[in-house]
């Protein structure tokens, strides 16, 4: 570029900006570093149930519902290719400690909203597990009257809002959850779940925008399995790195091992309880999912090593791992524990196996509140 | 009564349910601090603060679900949409959220929501911005859809709506937002959603027209009275649920149905007014039902092509000689 | 002829097409790695490599829109959509920029686009997965819908869809794509956008379907043969421009019409059928026109709910001797 | 929290994360910076057009854009008030420095496309006034014959592809442009236009990932002008340094001054070339418009301070000063092509004003390649 001397060159007086610059020169780099983000790691923290406050009994609770998700969905699986079940069935095997780790850490009362791989945070959640089984069989007794499906689990009374299947739909809901919880200043924080496909989606963009300008208690909780469908993550998404997007909000951006229960509680309850005072957050927790993407998923994007490898992972093997080797339960008691689990969701699969499906009339019930709506014939 | 503007209508509307309920809001772009693209909420900031007039992002994805959402825990919003157009991006808001989530979840939601902003051709806008969208939208099992012609219906309707548990499309018209007229003042004034009004008896032919084309009709029965032809003017009003018993009852007296839509011809209400009077009415039709629409092209903006692409005065009543055989 | 699934028709048209014109590409969710959600695109990354068969993000809004620039700068895109469901998110980028961006440039631009994916039921998936899209975007000017119902109609129509100069929304059905039937072998097989295929013929009643409802017709008219009625079958192939002609000729004959239709009814293809019969064949109708439809509520989840939603062929024959006086 | 000494307690191997934490231990703060980001700032870089490699003869066709920008729109303004234009008019007075600096310093079939506050850019490109103006009018001349109005003006001769009315919908769109242009192997780089508000739009999240992940020859130029209609940003957007967005996506972010039209032909010369190689950007403009949104705006979201003070900066005076103060045009000759461009507006709205409505059959026009096409009655 060529030198500008002459002198009676004269600059207007610069405008403002709110960014700092290194030294600028005619052409010399301009490139600056702005404010960092708030930005959070929870992974390796070296986090014990006691440095946690957890009890045993609270331990075995949470390993009780990691196990109950995984029996029902295996059971679930089965019945599948039985045909007892239909349509999607996504399951959520490898995750429980995101669902685990979020339910024990926040209120009960905190409302809850996810996509269609619904099962886990529903159970976690309290829905029972004959409700759950017998929606996945389409009948009267299930938790959505048998018309939502696998995708579509409510237990509202346990705070649990849905099983959403259009990928992202949720997010903006979820803000509006939060959005009400300040309207009502109950203290309340909605948990807003999403994969990391759904991230992809401009409804997350407008909802984080949403959240961070309302100051509302939520947290948007990516469950980073590494892939959507069979697309994995820096295949779909520019920036592979997904909490970074909380910079683009002004909004805490959090990156948690979803294989560690531990990190996952801990992150939910600090996070949680940041949001309720109007400082939501972007939590990216890392998580895997063993099983394909639904039921018919040949699962060619991945090699049986990085699976394999995953295994060893599995966060039931790893809570199970710690409670034994800190004397917090013995072998037999877990295997009495899962034993208990088992039968309970045999339990459930006759209970939807005897529950009738829904009285064709139903088809017309739980449309409109309106009692005599005039529906086209 | 007292004559009030149909932007006064809604507003008048909107704050006597905020006065009596304090989990209705109002949201969307420009409502609060500008007082509402078309001063529809004006004062309204002033009065209910920001809590509760709440200006939004253009985000019309992220807070139609946010009011959803919003909705689903209880609150009962009000979500302005800056014109009806704009909805195409909250389309899956609407349709896979709002109409869908009481169903999915077996009844254990509602949704009590209303969605309301102006609708259809306001002038030369261009094609982006001259949609009619009850095509879209009546098609949709889950949503109730609105659409008052005058002040008085839009007050009393727009009550109902904020007062009903389904979610609610109510569609406003920024050519009408100006229009004065009679306004009741009885306390807690609430119409009926999905009754139609009667406007004008006549025995020659029934004319069917919602929104602004309910004036073309009026217009044209006037014209047509003159010329000794008696029409009767059927305003629906409300457009999910459909009044077809109202059509029905008529056609059955005057046995000649023009219906006036201002929106794209098909598969538009005309369209499925048509299917259910043709099914009900089949002996005592004497001649074809006729259709009043836009043209089927996208909207022009050049004034003579607009004015020509909308649906007319003249057309109402050549359609209503038509099936009278008289031209 | 060659018998090809309906998804290998698809895949053949498409391969074909992109031999022999380097500006077609295909782009969508899991179309290249995963060789298609529903293996339409089985092998084509293979063959024609990343450059021009390209996985997606799940950005239905933003794909859509990156086709229709790439369509406005000469290239002609095939956007794959795992299902027609998820363009609710991109209904914008299709009604306000596809359909419209040709007109408001005065004709400058065109937009050669075909959109395409699974469109209806396709079992128990429940209400946010099983729409019918055509009452959505048939009202639409500037879009072409095409919907086949046989492999042959698929690869025929899906070639032509691929080199007409407009948007094009082509409707696939899940629950089709392993039907097999015969496909001509003729090079470069072009079938005509907007002509009905006239499947069987019969005086009776004329039955209109198309895509999967095609095939209840079918199987209706075949039951209702048996008992000595022998129904005409028209196969619209093409929704928008739809072939009324074929319709008007055949109720001339048969005086009697039933139209399938798998949409929710309100304003659906159905209804604007109707509406254009009752007006051009009114002297010739012996009853009034039937409809079988998706029932008018969201779509539910247990197999013996949707079994009872979905049209099926009982009610076409129901339909039939309805308009018959038989029953 | 409580103390953890329990020798027993194990951890398993802690799992990989990318991001570089600050040493943790059991509940110590957990807060990181991830990698920055590249950002660049385009401010009062003391270019002069020497610096540039402009010549004066370049500079005088600049500033002539920038005028006949300034008065089209003023004449356009009276003309509505006549009544000779309908419908919406939404005037880019203040921010000619951007269309002029983008248009400069990129390729003549470089594609354009922006939203509906076109007027600047298009006639920027090289659309004749005539035609513009005649658009205006709803006439048959008109650069989309009528069709399109202000808010859709089309060039594609020029490569100016609208005039886009629905916020935030052409950003996808423009990123399709680029697909095209990388496709085609053409060096070209597509110029996508928007404002302020239109960032908040799903729209430009989706499209802003696509470009990166594709790496797309695009630029994303937000012409942050203040307002969304009556809405300053910082009360739409969360995080109102719209160019710490780019972070999410990896891509570089740009913050340019947007009254000096030197600093905005440097950095887009600067990343358009980067673009051109794969590197697309977002580009933050800080502009100001004079005017009201569209022609009926109270304005009462701004005080008449601020627009004063604003004024001070006008890009054209700011301009002319530079101009007149290096020896580069007299007040005469810049007086003169000031009277020489009123001329041509005036001549314009001579041309639409003569220029026939279009004729009725129109209508049914340019909707369709297919000619026969047949439209319902
Ligand atoms: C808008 C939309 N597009 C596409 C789909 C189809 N689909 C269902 S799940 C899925 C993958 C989602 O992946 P991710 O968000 O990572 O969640 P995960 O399945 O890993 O839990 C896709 C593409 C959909 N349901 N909705
Ligand atoms: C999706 C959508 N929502 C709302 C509108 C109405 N609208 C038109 S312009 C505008 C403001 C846009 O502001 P900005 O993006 O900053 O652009 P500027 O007007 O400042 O150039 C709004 C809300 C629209 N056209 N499209
Ligand atoms: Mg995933
Ligand atoms: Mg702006």
């Amino acid at each position: 570029m060529a030198g500008s001397t002459k002198s009676t060159t004269k600059k207007r007086t610069p405008r403002k900006t709110t960014a700092k610059s290194k030294a600028t020169a005619n052409g010399a780099s301009r490139a600056f570093t702005p404010e960092p983000g708030d930005f959070r790691r929870y992974w390796d923290s070296g986090h014990t149930h006691e440095s946690l406050g957890l009890e045993a009994e609270t331990l075995l609770a949470m390993y009780r519902s990691m196990m109950l998700q995984r029996r029902f969905e295996e059971r679930a699986a089965q019945m599948y290719g039985r045909q007892k079940i239909s349509g999607f069935l996504h399951l959520y095997i490898g995750q429980e400690a995101v669902s685990v780790g979020s339910v024990w850490a926040t209120r009960p009362d905190d409302p809850i909203i996810t996509a269609y791989r619904d099962h886990g945070l529903a159970l976690a959640r309290g829905m029972s597990s004959k409700a759950g089984m017998a929606e996945l069989f389409g009948k009267i007794d299930g938790c959505s009257r048998g018309k939502g499906g696998s995708m579509h689990f409510f237990d509202v009374e346990k705070s649990f809002y849905g099983g959403h299947g259009i990928v992202g739909g949720q997010i903006p809901v979820g803000v509006g959850m939060a959005f009400a919880l300040k309207y009502k200043e109950t203290g309340g924080c909605a948990l807003t779940y999403f994969g990391d496909g759904a991230i992809n989606q401009g409804a997350f963009h407008e909802a984080a925008n949403l959240a961070a300008l309302y100051e509302l208690p939520v947290l948007l909780v990516v469950e980073n399995n590494e892939y959507a469908m069979g697309t994995a993550v820096h295949r779909a998404t520019a920036e592979p790195d997904l909490y970074k997007q909380a910079y683009a909000y002004g909004m805490t951006g959090a990156i948690v091992d979803g294989m560690d229960v531990f990190e996952v509680y801990h992150a939910m309850k600090e996070l949680a309880d940041e949001a309720r005072a109007g400082k939501p957050a972007l939590v990216e927790i890392r998580t895997y999912r063993y099983r394909g993407h639904s039921m018919s998923d040949p699962q060619k994007y991945r090699t049986k090593e990085e699976l394999e490898q995953k295994k060893d992972e599995d966060p039931i093997l790893v809570f199970k791992a710690y409670l034994l080797e800190n004397d917090i339960a013995t072998n037999e008691q877990l295997d009495a524990l899962d034993e208990e689990v088992k039968a309970e969701v045999m339990e459930a699969v006759e209970f939807a196996e005897n529950s009738p499906f829904p009285p064709l009339e139903t088809m017309y019930e739980d449309i409109y509140t309106q009692e005599d709506y005039p529906f086209l014939a | 009564m007292a004559e009030l503007q149909y932007r006064e209508a809604l507003r008048a509307a909107m704050t006597e349910e905020m006065e009596r309920d304090e989990n209705v809001f109002l949201m969307g772009e420009e409502v609060a601090e500008y007082d509402g693209a078309y001063k529809v909420s004006q004062g309204m900031l002033d009065q209910f603060g920001p809590k509760r007039i709440i200006d939004t992002p253009i985000s019309e994805n992220g807070f139609s679900g946010l009011g959803i959402g919003a909705a689903m825990m209880g609150l009962r919003p009000i979500i302005e949409f800056m014109t009806w157009n704009f909805t195409f991006v909250a389309f899956d808001q609407i349709v896979s959220n709002a109409a869908k989530v009481r169903y999915m979840s077996g009844g254990q939601l509602k949704v009590p929501i209303v969605f309301r902003g102006g609708n259809g051709g306001a002038g030369q806008l261009g094609a982006t911005h001259s949609n009619s969208v009850e095509p879209f939208y009546a098609n949709v099992p889950g949503l109730k859809i609105i659409a008052p012609s005058n002040p008085d219906d839009a007050k009393g309707l727009l009550k109902s709506a904020i007062r009903d548990d389904d979610p609610i499309l109510f569609l406003e018209s920024e050519l009408m937002f100006g229009l004065k007229g009679e306004v009741s003042e009885e306390e807690d004034y609430l119409l009926p959603i999905g009754k139609a009004r009667i406007a004008r008896e006549g025995d020659a032919v029934t004319l069917v027209a919602h929104s602004k084309s309910y004036w073309l009709a009026m217009e044209a029965a006037e014209e047509l009275a003159k010329q000794g032809v008696e029409a009767t003017v059927i305003d629906p009003r409300t457009i999910r649920p459909f009044d077809f018993d109202a059509v029905v009852d008529s056609v059955k007296q005057t046995n000649r149905l023009v219906i006036v839509d201002e929106s794209q011809p098909f598969g538009g209400i005309a369209s499925e007014v048509a299917f259910q009077i043709q099914q009900r009415c089949f002996d005592f039709l004497d001649a074809p039902i006729a259709r009043v629409t836009a043209k089927d092209t996208p909207a022009p903006y050049a004034k003579n092509l607009i004015e020509a692409w909308m649906p007319s005065v003249d057309e109402v009543i050549e359609a209503s000689k038509k099936v009278l055989y008289m031209n």
